[in-house]
């Protein structure tokens, strides 16, 4: 059995480094505060580590059946009996991965930034927020409760929110952190919604009652749900499309991406860890999480997840191909990724073979998250070294950090599907799920992969090839590839991206627990092998060396091109909508009708109060003969009044 | 006799402090300085004196009567008085005619002790001209100022006028029920349209003694120009008795025409709340702005009197009590302010509290109680008031007075604001207040706070 | 637990105070007895639940009865629930935070602690009164302290704000007077709330009555579209006046909006819930989005705490369980944080003497307390879980959502994007103010919190943790009241 | 013509009281105005004495308050004309127009 | 049907408030005194034909020897007899003598209208019970109306005196 107090000390020692170092880190524990809190996270990881080998070798498994396990349940906020938030930890294959998943990065990311942050006055207020960080996204993903996991939720959120406003003197950075937050909780404005829905019906906020109660067609909630109605779609539906819409939101998926390539204004590794690895997964994780929900009872929505996976998925590949700020590159690249991993699971369904895209979509993210860790990891050893996020100020540099170049290299091969490195196999998985049930999602996600190979080598080839083009600064150089602790993480991230491949995942994640075949079909992976060669040539034809082909090429794709540079407007579109739609057509309205109008008319009854006693003070003339026919005319209209009026 | 002098015993000590006064007077004189604290202990000792030997009983054939409630009732004027004699110390000091002044107040007060206790439409004239004629006399104090006089010839003017419809009104009374007699009259009325009429006529008077909207616009000019001992008497203790006796009549007398003046009240209840607080609002002179805001209490006073109960009764009466402490606490300090300085305008007491913190704080109390501001006992009154009149279900009737209370509030605050906020080069100097108005104050603060949170104070006058 | 120590403290200070010889006196004094009053919350707090775990179910406990003009059957009568207790708790520490804030007040520092105690004390009063009289005196009792805050020791227009602030509280006391007149007629000359529960009153009278009560305590706690003393009033007032403005007295509004409109006329309340729940879920949103416009710091929490107390009364409006007991919430969420966020918006201004949020920036790298503070109050604002804003909104939400028509699904709808709005206009002042470049030379060398300040911070964050993070004991405490309140109105 | 009676005085009287009243509604002087109310008041007396001698003989309620009323009048008129010449003293003017200065 | 009884009841009708009227519409202040005079006097005699032989008695010794004296005193003292007085405002005179008319004719209206009880015939009232009653104190008495006015007279008599004395050293 799962041990309780294990996977609970695995949040809440990165909790107790954030409490620690946010309280006392500033003034007391200033140049500890990184060992601290790598201490904890490292820790944190073992226990992840152990708790995963205890699930999956020794206990979790009954019947060749991966099982579901609470072992701990506290009432948070009790609505009624049925209806209560708990804090709970969920085991099973998919969180099991999660905490390994995010406590390995979390770990090389504390280990990295014992270099990287080095110097900065923050510094313990970073690895605090890092704490936070990590705290909330392992909550999030013990998550034994809907309720739960939106509190989590948020707090990934506003984590992000604090690391990408790091440097807050900076207003790019703040600007950037306020986008990424405002845009995710629009988002998550969905999601609350959706669980409001799915608790109405199902009477329950727990998963498992939940999911219980609303997978089976036949139960009542089920008909209630089904039987109400808005707008042509069921109440269920209703409510799946909006958890989703919370999804899209922390997943970046397209038209809520706009927030993550400016989310590139933190410090890099926090890109790598909550940008790349972590929390932008959350949302596949909470497709996945509800999978049942979403495949049995709402097949509309998962063909719309799907949709939008694939859509995102090309979007972001196409925009990719165009950037010039390797952050950026790298932003697009994840978005895309992680379409990749949504419409896998939009291309999934409920049980066995049928599964494939599930497990497919959970291998992606695992392998995704080292390989894209790694990528950006290595982007902020050379950004460390040329002190520009440009691609222009880059070139030349694989003699300069020659692990970098090496470990960026394996990254690169992974991304882009080349056999043996472990984006290939999830990859290929992927791919084959969409090949099995939906023809046009396998072909955009085919092409994309192409184009994934193209900018990835793109990127790689104006850095490391290239010639320099820009200045390096004496200080730039003097520090070199940042020492064992930058590259330690490097190095086994590596592994990971190359090695993650070979490890038998639909043995342990699939969609019913029950261990997937994989049915590996070498001539199914020809094509996108040799789309994704097709990308290497064509950057290296084109990046290997300072040329003016990419210029050309980008002129002759015209529109295309500038379209793609410019994100295709999306920016300015939402920036339309808010500025000009929200703040001139509704606040300012608001703000004006408030001071006008409402108070105007409270203002307007104390004017007119005094206008109407200036107006009748003619009446108190000082004239007393005035006064007496006034005494007289009352006493006549009164005796008017009563004798023959209201008699 | 014995009954003569325990029933009669305000009336006949009061009368002893007039003659006194007189004796004083013809005889060798005597100084302010001398006489002034005298007069201080004389009303004092009336004032504790009216608390015993109180009985009830008739005498003079029914014309004149007493209960336990009149008794207070007097009680109460006498407390004002003496609060007066304290408070308005600075002027009284000065005037040259300090016997004779006490003099007419003492006997205008001896008229209102005998119209709360009339039980006879001669008696109740008689003593309302008694409790009018002097004050007249009394609003022409200021001898030398033109506004003094002003005010004093619109007042008798007025009050004559007032009491010769008066007087058509009683006369038309007594042609239609035949006779004089109070209690009789009440047996007698029958409702018909001469009998309203004279109603109407009669209630005209007092209407104007009341200062009720349209009765009214004598009140403000005789206010400011008279003396402030004058405006104090008149808009504490005549208010407050004619009140008293205007309840009586219409509850013991007038019953069997509650169909019109129930009404007939309503209506004027409001115009006079609305007209007194829309006239108060904007005026700066703290003599008229008080008297247009005792024009806006009256309108209160007269939803409780139209509750037709015992209720509406005892919460009058306590909102007399309540009204002499804080009226009297404001007129103090206008008083204080008004001799020393000579000024009158409310544009005067800005930065008054940096000065004057003790005069400031008394003045806000007062204000605060006439408002009806808890904790003060104006509070208390205010919500009694409403509270009988809400007895008769009238919500609108109550919703409308609730709502005057707002306006109010805005012209009472406005002289805090003044005091307390407004910045001001050149303020009031620190003004010396001398031991009896600093023992007036006192009291009036005291008792501003005092009647409210002791609630026996209210059963008492309940229990009466 | 004698509840008459909750009124005696308070006085006792505010006496002693008014003896007190000099400033400083005047400071401890006032200190030692906000301190005091919050050991006794504490204490009441944790009688209440040692008699609710021992079983005592009576619906209010502690309850004391001295006859006060007995005449007119009206009764010094006094007793707490889960409610009081909570409001109390809350006073309490609104108080002492007040009162540390105001430690650099020196134009007539008595005279500001003592009108400052008179309004905790008229709080506590109120939320200990069993007997609409004497819940109506505590209520009125703050009008003039607070006119007299604003006035002497605002800033801006103040006196204009003041007066508003003054009157349009009046006005809704007029409201609420004539609906407890028309109480106590129709129910047999008593004001007492609990003989008024149980008396019968007919559905027209209710009617009538309802909505007077509701709308008179609705202006104290800024029901649309009476809310236009709450922007004028909190931006003018001393820091410790707004506090208390929109941490105690706005609470006021609330609590009797449930204690005395809803629960004495239940049939009231279901006649208008639609009219409250409209115009609640219009202050939300509008609230929210005039907020987003404004450029005072003040202005900003004045409007937001409009948007906000919307939550309160949408909950109320609702009348489920659940909805009321996260109105409970908010108030007293609300409270807490509101407190807490004009204390740091007095310590911002305290040092750069702006409230604008365009003439700041930067203000962490000076200011890391208090801008840390800021921050967390910012978040707590717009609902971020393991503060309190979040546990009460989601139980409205949540309780809301248990309307089944779509009416109260839109409403709640578009309550909910209130918290998207809110997201915008509170990062955007934060933002703008303690992130950013530093955009005044002059603000490069402020100073962080003093020791007073720091202490009043830290207790409010206290607080807004201590619900945030274990909502469970607010929870026992409201929702059982609440349970009382819903019986009455489905009739049980 | 019919035989004088009770209706017949009461017209007298009635007549006499609004003749009052318009004279101190429209004289300017001070002094007339004070006249205008000696007549309100002999109107008046002429009331009670009607309704004493046709309505209620054997009580003399209407007589005495005649009585009282004649010598309030008197008072009455003493006073006035006190103030009025304290005030003719003051602005050498007895004129009601002239006495405006407080209003408002 | 006319005998000497109604006429003088015209005549004294007649003079009383043709002479009233006169009072008030004359422009000069001495006739309008005289006129005054005049119309108590008519007062008087109405009382004479009323049999109230005490109160007429009364009536011209009060008010003819006293009040209108009184006033003509005043009048000699405050402006120069012959002088016409100044116009009234005319909006004042149409407000006025509207509200009279409406008065009046309400007044005369709900008087006509009244049924009064029907005559007792009694005995005539005597000088002599006048004055008995006058000092009795029992019911029917009016000892204390005539202890009132008692003060009434002095307190004015004192307002009298302060007033009308002012600015000259204080007398005895």
């Amino acid at each position: 059995m799962p041990n309780a107090t294990n996977i609970a000390l695995i949040p809440l020692l990165p909790l107790a480094g954030f409490i620690l170092l946010g309280l006392f880190g500033r003034k007391y524990i200033k140049n500890g505060a990184g060992l601290i809190g790598t201490a904890l996270l490292l820790g944190s990881a073992l226990l992840a580590l152990y708790t995963a080998y205890d699930y999956f070798f020794v206990y979790g498994k009954v019947d060749g059946v991966y099982q579901q396990f609470v072992p701990l349940k506290i009432t948070w906020l009790a609505f009624s009996k049925e209806l209560s938030i708990d804090m709970g930890l969920v085991i099973d294959p998919i969180s099991v991965m999660m905490l390994l998943v995010v406590t390995f990065v979390s770990l090389m990311v504390h280990i990295y930034s014992l270099g990287y942050m080095k110097g900065e006055e923050r510094f313990p207020t970073y690895y605090a927020f890092l704490g936070l960080f990590t705290f909330s996204m392992l909550g999030l993903v013990l998550a034994s409760n809907i309720f739960q996991m939106y509190i989590f939720w948020e707090l990934v959120g506003v984590s992000s929110f604090l690391l990408i406003g790091f440097y807050y003197d900076k207003p790019s950075a703040v600007a950037a952190s306020k986008k990424a937050f405002i845009v995710t909780r629009f988002a998550d404005l969905g999601f609350l919604v959706g669980i409001l829905i799915l608790s109405y019906f199902s009477g329950s906020f727990d998963f498992q009652t939940l999911i219980a109660r609303l997978t089976s067609p036949e139960s009542n909630e089920v008909k209630n749900a089904v039987a109400s109605t808005f707008l042509g779609a069921s109440a269920l539906t209703w409510g799946a499309a909006l958890i989703f819409i919370g999804g899209a939101g922390k997943s970046a998926m397209f038209p809520l991406h706009i927030w993550l390539p400016d989310a590139m204004e933190g410090p890099t590794p926090v890109s790598a860890l909550i940008h790349a690895a972590t929390m932008v997964v959350a949302g596949v994780y909470l497709v996945a999480r509800l999978f049942p929900v979403f495949s049995v009872t709402t097949p509309a929505v998962l063909e719309i997840i799907g949709w939008v996976g694939a859509v995102s998925a090309i979007i972001a590949a196409v925009i990719a191909c165009t950037q010039t700020d390797i952050k950026r590159v790298l932003a697009y690249s994840t978005m895309s990724q992680i379409g990749y991993m949504m419409f896998a699971l939009g291309v999934s369904s409920y049980g066995g073979e049928a599964g494939l895209g599930y497990t497919a979509s959970m291998f992606h993210l695992f392998t995704h998250a080292m390989f894209k860790a790694l990528l950006f990891l290595g982007a902020g050893a050379v950004i460390h070294y040329v002190h520009s996020n440009e691609m222009k100020d880059m070139g030349g540099l694989r003699k300069k950090l020659p692990i970098t170049h090496f470990t960026f290299l394996v990254a690169c091969l992974a991304i882009a599907g080349v056999p043996p490195f472990a984006g290939f196999f999830s990859k290929e998985e992927i791919l084959l799920a969409a090949y099995n049930s939906n023809t046009a999602i396998y072909w955009i996600a085919l092409i994309t992969s192409g184009l994934t190979a193209f900018y990835m080598f793109r990127l790689y080839f104006t850095i490391f090839w290239n010639k320099a083009q820009g200045e390096h600064s004496a200080a730039a150089n003097k520090h070199g590839e940042g020492g064992l602790v930058m590259m330690l993480p490097l190095v086994l991230l590596a592994v990971g991206a190359a090695g993650a491949g070979f490890i038998p995942f639909g043995e342990f994640v699939s969609t019913d627990g029950k261990a997937l075949e994989s049915h590996f079909h070498l001539s199914f992976s020809l094509a996108p092998v040799a789309l994704g060669l097709a990308g290497i040539l064509a950057a290296l034809w084109m990046y290997a060396k300072a040329n003016d082909k990419p210029a050309r090429l980008a002129a002759s794709l015209g529109g295309l091109y500038k379209a793609a540079y410019h994100k295709f407007y999306i920016d300015e579109l939402y920036l339309f909508i808010t500025k000009k739609v929200l703040f001139n057509l509704v606040g300012r309205p608001a703000a004006w009708f408030d001071r006008n109008i409402v108070d105007g008319l409270m203002n307007l009854t104390g004017n007119s109060t005094v206008l109407v006693s200036e107006g009748i003070k003619k009446f108190q003339s000082g004239k007393v003969q005035q006064y007496a026919i006034f005494f007289l005319g009352a006493v006549v209209l009164l005796a008017v009044l009563f004798i023959y009026v209201w008699r | 006799m014995n009954e003569l002098l325990t029933l009669m015993k305000s009336e006949l000590v009061l009368t002893g402090i007039i003659f006194l006064l007189l004796f004083i007077k013809i005889g060798k004189g005597m100084k302010n300085e001398t006489l002034l604290p005298l007069v201080q202990v004389l009303l004092l000792v009336n004032f504790i004196f009216g608390f015993v030997l109180n009985k009830e009983g008739r005498l003079f054939g029914d014309m004149f009567y007493t209960t336990s409630l009149i008794a207070f009732q007097k009680n109460i004027l006498n407390l004002g008085v003496y609060l007066i004699s304290l408070l308005c110390t600075d002027w009284l000091k000065k005037t040259p005619h300090l016997p004779e002044f006490f003099l007419l107040l003492l006997s205008a007060l001896l008229g209102m002790f005998f119209m709360i206790s009339s039980a006879n439409l001669l008696i109740f004239y008689l003593s309302l001209e008694l409790a009018s004629i002097p004050v007249a006399a009394m609003a022409n104090f200021d001898l030398d100022k033109k506004r003094s006089a002003e005010g004093a010839m619109k007042m008798i003017l007025s009050s004559a006028f007032s009491s010769g419809i008066l007087l058509f009104g009683i006369s038309l009374v007594y042609g239609s029920t035949g006779t004089i007699s109070l209690p009789e009259i009440a047996g007698r009325l029958d409702g018909s349209t001469l009998q309203v009429l004279a109603f109407i006529f009669f209630f005209a008077a007092f209407a104007f003694k009341l200062s009720i909207v349209p009765f009214h616009l004598w009140t403000a000019d005789v206010y400011e120009g008279s003396p402030i001992a004058t405006t104090a008497f008149l808009s504490v203790i005549s208010k407050g008795s004619v009140a008293f006796i205007f309840m009586t009549m219409l509850y013991r007398v007038f019953q069997p025409l509650l169909d019109t003046w129930y009404p007939m009240l309503v209506i004027l209840s409001i115009a006079t709340m609305v007209i007194g607080n829309l006239f108060a609002l904007r005026q700066q002179n703290i003599k008229r702005f008080l008297a247009f805001s005792s024009i806006a209490q009256v309108g209160f006073i007269l939803v409780a009197v139209s509750s037709n109960d015992h209720m509406g009764s005892t919460a009058v009466i306590y909102f007399v009590l309540v009204y002499i402490f804080s009226n009297l606490a404001a007129f103090g300090v206008a008083s204080v302010i008004a001799e020393q300085t000579g000024k009158e305008r409310i544009d005067d007491f800005k930065g008054f509290y940096k000065t004057n913190p003790f005069l400031s704080w008394i003045l806000a109390l007062a204000l605060f109680s006439l408002a009806g501001v808890p904790p003060t006992a104006g509070f208390f009154g205010k919500l009694f008031l409403l509270t009988a009149g809400g007895a008769r279900a009238a919500y609108w009737f109550i919703t409308v007075a609730a709502l005057n209370m707002i306006i109010s509030l805005y012209y009472y605050l406005r002289v805090v604001r003044a005091m307390f906020m407004d910045k001001n080069d050149t303020p009031i100097e620190p003004l010396k207040i001398s031991a009896p108005v600093r023992l007036g104050m006192i009291i009036c603060g005291a008792g501003i706070i005092l009647t409210g949170l002791l609630s026996w104070i209210y059963d008492y006058i309940h229990s009466l | 637990m004698n509840l008459l120590v909750l009124i005696g403290a308070p006085l006792l200070t505010a006496l002693a105070v008014l003896v007190a010889r000099n400033k400083q006196q005047v400071k401890w004094i006032s200190l030692a007895g906000s301190f005091l009053q919050l050991g006794l919350a504490i204490a009441l707090l944790l009688a209440f639940r040692q008699e609710r775990a021992a079983n005592n179910t009576a619906q209010m406990l502690f309850e004391q009865q001295y006859k006060l003009f007995q005449s007119l059957h009206i009764s010094f009568h006094f007793g707490v629930d889960g409610i009081s207790v909570a409001m109390i708790l809350l006073t309490s520490f609104v108080v002492v935070a007040g009162v540390l804030v105001s430690w650099n007040v020196e134009k007539m520092t008595k005279e500001f602690y003592f009108l400052l105690l008179l309004l905790g004390l008229g709080a506590y009063g109120f939320f200990i009164s069993l007997d609409l009289f004497i819940l109506f005196f505590f209520l009125e009792i703050s009008v003039i302290p607070k006119y007299l805050l604003i006035g002497i020791w605002g800033s801006g227009k103040k006196e204009y704000s003041a007066n508003k602030l003054a009157l349009m509280l009046m006005g809704g006391s007029a409201l609420i007077l004539v609906g407890m007149l028309g109480l106590y007629f129709t129910a047999g000359n008593s004001f007492d709330i609990m003989t008024l529960s149980k008396a019968t009153i007919t559905p027209e009278t209710q009617h009538i009555l309802f909505p007077l009560l509701f709308v008179g305590f609705g202006v104290f706690t800024a029901l649309f579209p009476l809310h236009t003393w709450v922007p004028d009033g909190h931006s003018s007032a001393p820091t410790a006046g707004s506090m208390f403005l929109a941490g105690i007295s706005m609470k006021l509004g609330g609590y009797g909006c449930l204690r005395v409109a809803t629960y004495l006329l239940p049939e009231g309340a279901k006649e208008y819930a639609t009219i409250i729940i409209v115009l609640s879920a219009i202050a939300i949103l509008y609230g929210a989005f005039a907020t987003m416009m404004q450029k005072d710091l003040k202005y900003i929490n004045a409007y937001s705490s409009v948007s906000h107390v919307g939550f309160s009364l949408l909950g109320i409006g609702m009348l489920t369980q659940t909805a009321i007991t996260g109105a409970l919430m908010q108030m007293v969420s609300h409270g807490v944080m509101t407190a807490l966020f004009f204390a740091v918006i007095g310590m911002i201004y305290d040092r750069t003497h702006t409230r604008m949020v365009a003439d700041m920036g930067g203000l962490m790298k000076q200011m890391p307390f208090i801008s840390t503070v800021f921050f967390i109050v910012g978040l707590c604002s717009l609902g971020l879980p393991g503060l309190s804003g979040f546990v009460a909104e989601m139980t409205v939400f949540v309780g809301s959502w248990q309307n089944a028509d779509a009416f109260h699904r839109v409403a709640t709808l578009a309550a909910a994007m209130s918290i998207v709005v809110t997201a915008v206009y509170i990062l955007r002042a934060i933002g703008r103010t303690v992130m950013g470049p530093n955009t005044n030379e002059a603000h490069l060398v402020l100073k962080d919190a003093n020791w007073n300040e720091k202490l009043a911070a830290i207790l409010l964050v206290a607080g807004i943790l201590a619900i945030g993070i274990a909502p469970g004991w607010l929870n026992d405490l409201l929702r059982p009241a609440a349970e009382v309140i819903m019986n009455r109105i489905t009739g049980q | 013509m019919m035989e004088p009676g009770l209706y017949h005085i009461l017209f007298i009287s009635t007549a006499l009281f609004f003749t009052g009243v318009l004279g101190f509604l429209t004289r300017r002087n001070l002094i007339t105005m004070l006249m205008s109310i000696e007549l309100i008041l002999n109107s008046v007396n002429l009331n009670f004495i009607a309704f004493n001698k046709y309505i209620w003989p054997g009580r003399m309620d209407g007589l005495f308050f005649t009585l009282f009323i004649i010598a309030i009048a008197a008072a009455e008129a003493a006073v006035a004309i006190a103030i009025i010449i304290n005030l003719y003293r003051s602005s050498q003017s007895i004129d009601v127009n002239n006495a405006e200065d407080l209003k408002y | 049907m006319m005998n000497g009884s109604t006429i003088l009841f015209y005549l004294l009708a007649a003079l009383t408030v043709s002479c009233g009227v006169l009072s008030i519409s004359t422009r000069h202040i001495f006739r309008a005194a005289i006129y005054l005079l005049f119309s108590l006097i008519g007062v008087a005699g109405l009382y004479f034909w009323l049999a109230y032989e005490f109160i007429a008695a009364v009536q011209i010794v009060v008010y003819v020897g006293g009040i209108v004296v009184l006033i003509i005193f005043s009048i000699f003292l405050t402006q120069q007899a012959g002088e016409k007085l100044p116009r009234q405002r005319l909006d004042r005179k149409i407000w006025a003598t509207l509200a009279t008319f409406c008065g009046f004719a309400l007044t005369l209206l709900q008087v006509w209208q009244h049924e009064f009880p029907p005559v007792i015939p009694q005995a005539p009232v005597t000088v002599r019970g006048i004055g008995e009653k006058m000092m009795s104190t029992e019911a029917g008495g009016y000892a204390l109306p005539f202890e009132i006015i008692s003060m009434l007279l002095l307190a004015a008599m004192v307002g009298c005196i302060v007033i009308a004395l002012r600015s000259k050293p204080e007398t005895k």
